[in-house]
């Protein structure tokens, strides 16, 4: 658990696989990251429901809801966190006033290694970039399709363990195909980074992931797996989903491939 | 002392406040508004076209009205600073033909706006129709339930009226979605904010638009009191664009600013400093963060926000604020009602009740002065009034 | 050609029309109003104190809006004066304000009222919640129903709603009933009747206090159009009052004069010589003298009469009435909202209306300048139009 | 039917009782007539229904409308009368609009005699005075207790058959006591004239009639008689009713007398 991002996501060719989890979405969430890191994660986005969440869609709203609907606090979220016994390192993501609220001493302690906070950009990031550099944690900064190429080298600059491309300007949410805007994100920040670059929203096939694989350097895959943890799926059922989007990545399966082969919804 | 009520820092602040807590995705629109705005207040062309708007549409000046009955009872002298006469019934109007001709300035087609009571949901859909671009206002279910008729009003202007389900289902929830879909649609859209929060520049030019009714108001009490300015100036205060745009005429003076929040949506009064709609501010939130669910009988008022610089202006002491109760206001609305033959907004109600409650006591002893600003008419409240003084 | 426009005869008469038709008991009070209406009317201190009360209370002047979307689009130069924007939302408020003002100046303590749309009886509720008197308003109770809003904010200006169940059960029986009240009342009640209607000097008062509407307009128009005076000059006919106040500011112009009455309550266009409501003019009435229902979805021109002045000038040509059907009036508030962002009362959608009929043809050619007078707001309508635009 | 008021109505020291009926209030309504002349009536009054009857309560609003609503004209109404044999003289009330429409010739060939026009006040009656004398019908003005002395004379002057004294400052309609205004008004008429003075307006029970007849020179009986026909009452009851009001005025029973003994309401 104490794996650093930079360490946990060498760039060796192979696409990088990042699925993302709500934290205390079920009861027994910390199985699912389990199921993550059995379907093949190379970390795992743990998300920190908050009531505003602003740049979420439908799903990641819900999904945050119901967690905060069970009772789940951050509090709650980081201890249950900090007694899950993972070997991938965890990104939480969430909005800057629970961050601001909590602290970055809190997340290092319950083993948090990166940081995602899609309200604080380049100009309000500065104190907290500092606070998680001392408490050891990464803050992964973000990048959308509307950046310039001035903010984007910064931005990569300033980013530690990977640089999120946002793969469309929009929220977070299932697409039934990649935007264009991702791909050229991502070769934009490929040409002023060796950070990796991993894309994420709407990211909702294997088949997509695949395309955000080559694209940049792996895929971060949200809304989709919430969708079906929601709709009821088990941990067993959510770590088949992350294998499928893990063995298109690693077969490098083209994106024309038909959804049903590489899909890990069988059950 | 502090300046206060200036421009804010170059990254948006007020003292410790306000800033740009936007998605990545937002800040070139929000660089590209702050330019366009800094540019367009700088350009008398622009000043001029808005105020012709202001004079030959919205129906400025607004009257400065002595509520003399009011005034005998209370031992003071009531002014009121008459926004409930301005086009579409309140202050939003100010603020949004301000932000229309600047979306068109800058090429956009399409307005969205959040909206609580309606009231700048409103205004936005008539700025719209009248300079040829498409709206969509998002408003919390709950609202839509209790301003059913400023809805049936957005539609008749053409505007589209989307439902927000989620949260609280009233104006933060709605301020969100409008914000979700401000990052998806902001090539061709201008988010119409309504009141002095959000991301900079907006709690900076949003006062500026608002103005106009504290400058209004310093020119016309000038001419009531023999002292020149008001002992005390009072507003409600929601997000707070009709405070900020009336404290910001009086800022200079030696009036005490009072701003009246709704006891169930006190941010200034009850919340602590935290993160909402894009800046740094006073929130009402649980010790975990997560944000509360307002509660007034003001849809205007229901927001666990409040802009920057009432959160600035209230630390610094210069501005003082204060709340009431739904009760208060019910009680406040009918005797403003009676005494003066003006039916107020819920929302606007606020300053009254603070005025009736603190008349005579230290607070505001006899003989004060006060200027109040009565940001809207009652007209959207008759359904919920009929229900709320039965 | 015959002076129009001007004072009555002493006997009330404009032509062949007006008089004092009511019962000998009501003599004494209409002789004694005549004199002190004369008295006050001659009184530069009573006309300031009128004009504060406009200026600082009711929002006056009210503005001068081009309607420059509708222009475009009809081929002609539309210019809107805005009643709508009046304290209480229509220009009912500059009669009233008149009339409360004499009643107190005559030792009265109550007015009474009668409405059909409302709005002159809230303006009426209105003016004595200022001036501290009581108030009775009468309205018939299908009226009632159509204007649950407006009797709402009666009540919470503190007036008493009598509701009128005799005859259509709409404004021509509210007047009835408001007429009797004040046979029995007329010590200490000052009938404040809200059209150019009833005995002399009704309908030479209401005029001459809603002049300031033609005043105004006059005025402003003449800083927009190169000629100085439109070619036409339009306004909705119910009892006529706000067509009577504007007529007048260009009664002396070239401007062509138009009135648009309701197509089912148009005793100009399809009355016949009678006595109602205390004068001779045009009214609906069948052939055994019976005065006929009258029939428009807008409360406020549901009336089977006419003031006797505009029976005149209808007479001698100088002004021309014409009609607009419910389905009509629907079209034209839709698209006066849609295309100006302005929600007009429906009321004042029917000159609207006859613009969008008439422009472009011979009535009304393209190139024509045209003031039009929005005698009110919207607000009121909105549950009619929900139905109605449904 | 060609008597004139002036024949009919003597001032012989006996009080005149002058009854109202709502023109074809019932189907039979002439019988109504007949029933008030054999009570004992001088002369009778006969609303001609007009939609709005603004001098007039809520009775006899209701009579007229049921009139109205029956299908009642006043074309059907006169030609009703013209068809019934009455030795008393009928006066017509009715409000300006119908007399302006039908005109004074069409009254008279009905066998009119009398015509009474709330809403003619002096200043309005000259044409209908002059139209009215050359048909031969006499124009009965109205005074009212808020009329001056000044105006009060004219009427006299001007008005022919008698003078109409309004008892109170209001409309039609029946009244527990006849105001004070009603002798103060009769006996200010009485000071200027030497036509008969006929107080009505709420003129309600025969004690209230003989109060009447001695403040003036009698009472017209209106609101009253047309509730009990609102109510069912027959033409035999009405004759009842209009004869105890004949029998008190005969009698000069003092206004003191209980409303029992002298009431018509017997059955
Ligand atoms: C009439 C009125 N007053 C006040 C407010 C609150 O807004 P603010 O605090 O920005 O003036 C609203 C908001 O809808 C309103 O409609
Ligand atoms: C808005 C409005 N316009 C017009 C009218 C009609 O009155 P008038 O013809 O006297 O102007 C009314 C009457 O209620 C009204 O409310």
């Amino acid at each position: 658990m104490t794996t650093t991002l930079s360490a946990a996501l060498p760039l060796t060719g192979r696409p990088l696989l990042v699925p993302y989890v709500t934290g205390g979405i079920t009861a027994d969430w910390t199985e699912l990251l389990l199921a993550c890191q059995d379907g093949g994660a190379d970390a795992i986005e743990v998300g920190l429901p908050f009531s505003d969440p602003m740049l979420d869609g439908p799903t990641i709203q819900e999904a945050s809801d119901r967690a905060l609907a069970r009772g789940a606090t951050v509090e709650s979220i980081l201890a249950d966190l900090a007694a899950t016994p993972l070997r991938v390192p965890v990104v939480v993501m969430t909005y800057a006033n629970i961050v601001l609220r909590i602290g970055l001493p809190a997340l290092a302690a319950a083993g948090v290694s990166g940081l995602i906070v899609p309200d604080l950009p380049l100009e309000e990031s500065a104190a907290t970039e500092a606070a998680a550099a001392a408490a050891g944690i990464d803050l992964v900064l973000l990048a959308a399709p509307s950046t310039p190429d001035d903010r984007l080298r910064e931005i990569c600059a300033r980013s530690r363990g990977f640089v999120y491309a946002i793969s469309v300007m929009g929220t977070t949410g299932e697409r039934a195909r990649l935007a264009d805007s991702a791909a050229t994100l991502a070769a934009r920040l490929k040409a002023v980074t060796d950070l990796p670059v991993l894309i994420g929203f709407g990211v909702s096939t294997p088949a997509q992931a695949v395309e955000a694989g080559r694209a940049g350097d792996g895929a971060v895959i949200a809304s989709v797996l919430m969708r079906r943890v929601l709709d009821g799926a088990t941990a067993n059922e959510l770590a088949a989903d992350v294998a499928a989007y893990r063995t298109a990545l690693d077969l490098g399966v083209s994106p024309g491939t038909p959804h049903a082969e590489i899909s890990g919804h069988r059950g | 002392m502090t300046v206060v009520m200036r421009e804010p820092t170059t990254d948006g602040r007020f003292g410790e406040y306000g800033g740009r807590y936007v998605p990545e995705s937002l800040i070139p629109a929000c660089l590209a508004l702050e330019e366009a705005f800094r540019e367009a207040w700088a350009d008398p062309g622009f000043r001029q076209e808005l105020d012709g708007y202001r004079r030959t549409y919205a129906g400025r000046p607004t009257a400065l009205t002595a509520a003399r009955n009011l005034s005998a009872e209370l031992g003071i002298t009531l002014l009121l600073k008459r926004e409930d006469l301005a086009h579409t019934g309140s202050h939003k109007i100010n603020n949004v033909l301000g932000q229309a001709l600047l979306a068109r300035r800058m090429g956009k087609t399409r307005l969205i706006a959040e909206t609580g009571a309606g009231q700048h949901g409103v205004a936005t859909a008539t700025a719209a129709a009248l300079f040829g671009l498409r709206a969509t206002v998002y408003m919390g279910e709950r609202d839509i339930e209790r301003q059913a008729l400023n809805v049936f009003r957005m539609h008749l202007l053409g505007a589209e009226v989307v439902p927000v389900t989620s949260g609280s289902r009233t104006l933060k929830d709605a301020t969100n979605e409008a914000m979700r879909n401000w990052v998806s649609a902001v090539g061709d859209t201008h988010f119409c904010l309504g009141s002095v929060a959000g991301p900079h520049p907006y709690p900076w030019m949003v006062r500026e638009f608002q103005r106009v009714i504290g400058e209004e108001a310093r020119g016309q009490v000038a001419g009531e009191l023999s002292t020149g300015v008001p002992d005390v100036v009072v507003a409600c205060v929601g997000g707070g664009s009709n405070a900020a745009g009336t404290f910001a005429g009086f800022v200079d003076t030696t009036a005490r600013l009072v701003g009246v929040e709704a006891a169930g949506g006190a941010a200034v009064s009850g919340g602590e400093p935290g993160v909402l709609h894009g800046s740094r501010s006073l929130v009402l939130q649980d010790r975990h963060g997560q944000v509360a669910e307002a509660q007034s009988i003001a849809a205007g008022l229901d927001y666990p926000g409040v802009g920057p610089e009432h959160a600035q202006l209230g630390g610094l002491g210069r501005a003082t604020y204060v709340t009431v109760t739904d009760d208060e206001v019910l009680v406040a609305v009918r005797r403003l009602a009676e005494r003066e033959g003006i039916i107020c907004a819920l929302e606007s109600a606020h300053a009254v009740a603070w005025v009736l409650r603190a008349a005579g006591t230290v607070e505001l002893p006899a003989g004060s002065t006060v200027l109040l600003t009565l940001s809207g008419r009652g007209d959207k409240d008759m359904g919920q009034l009929m229900e709320g003084l039965r």
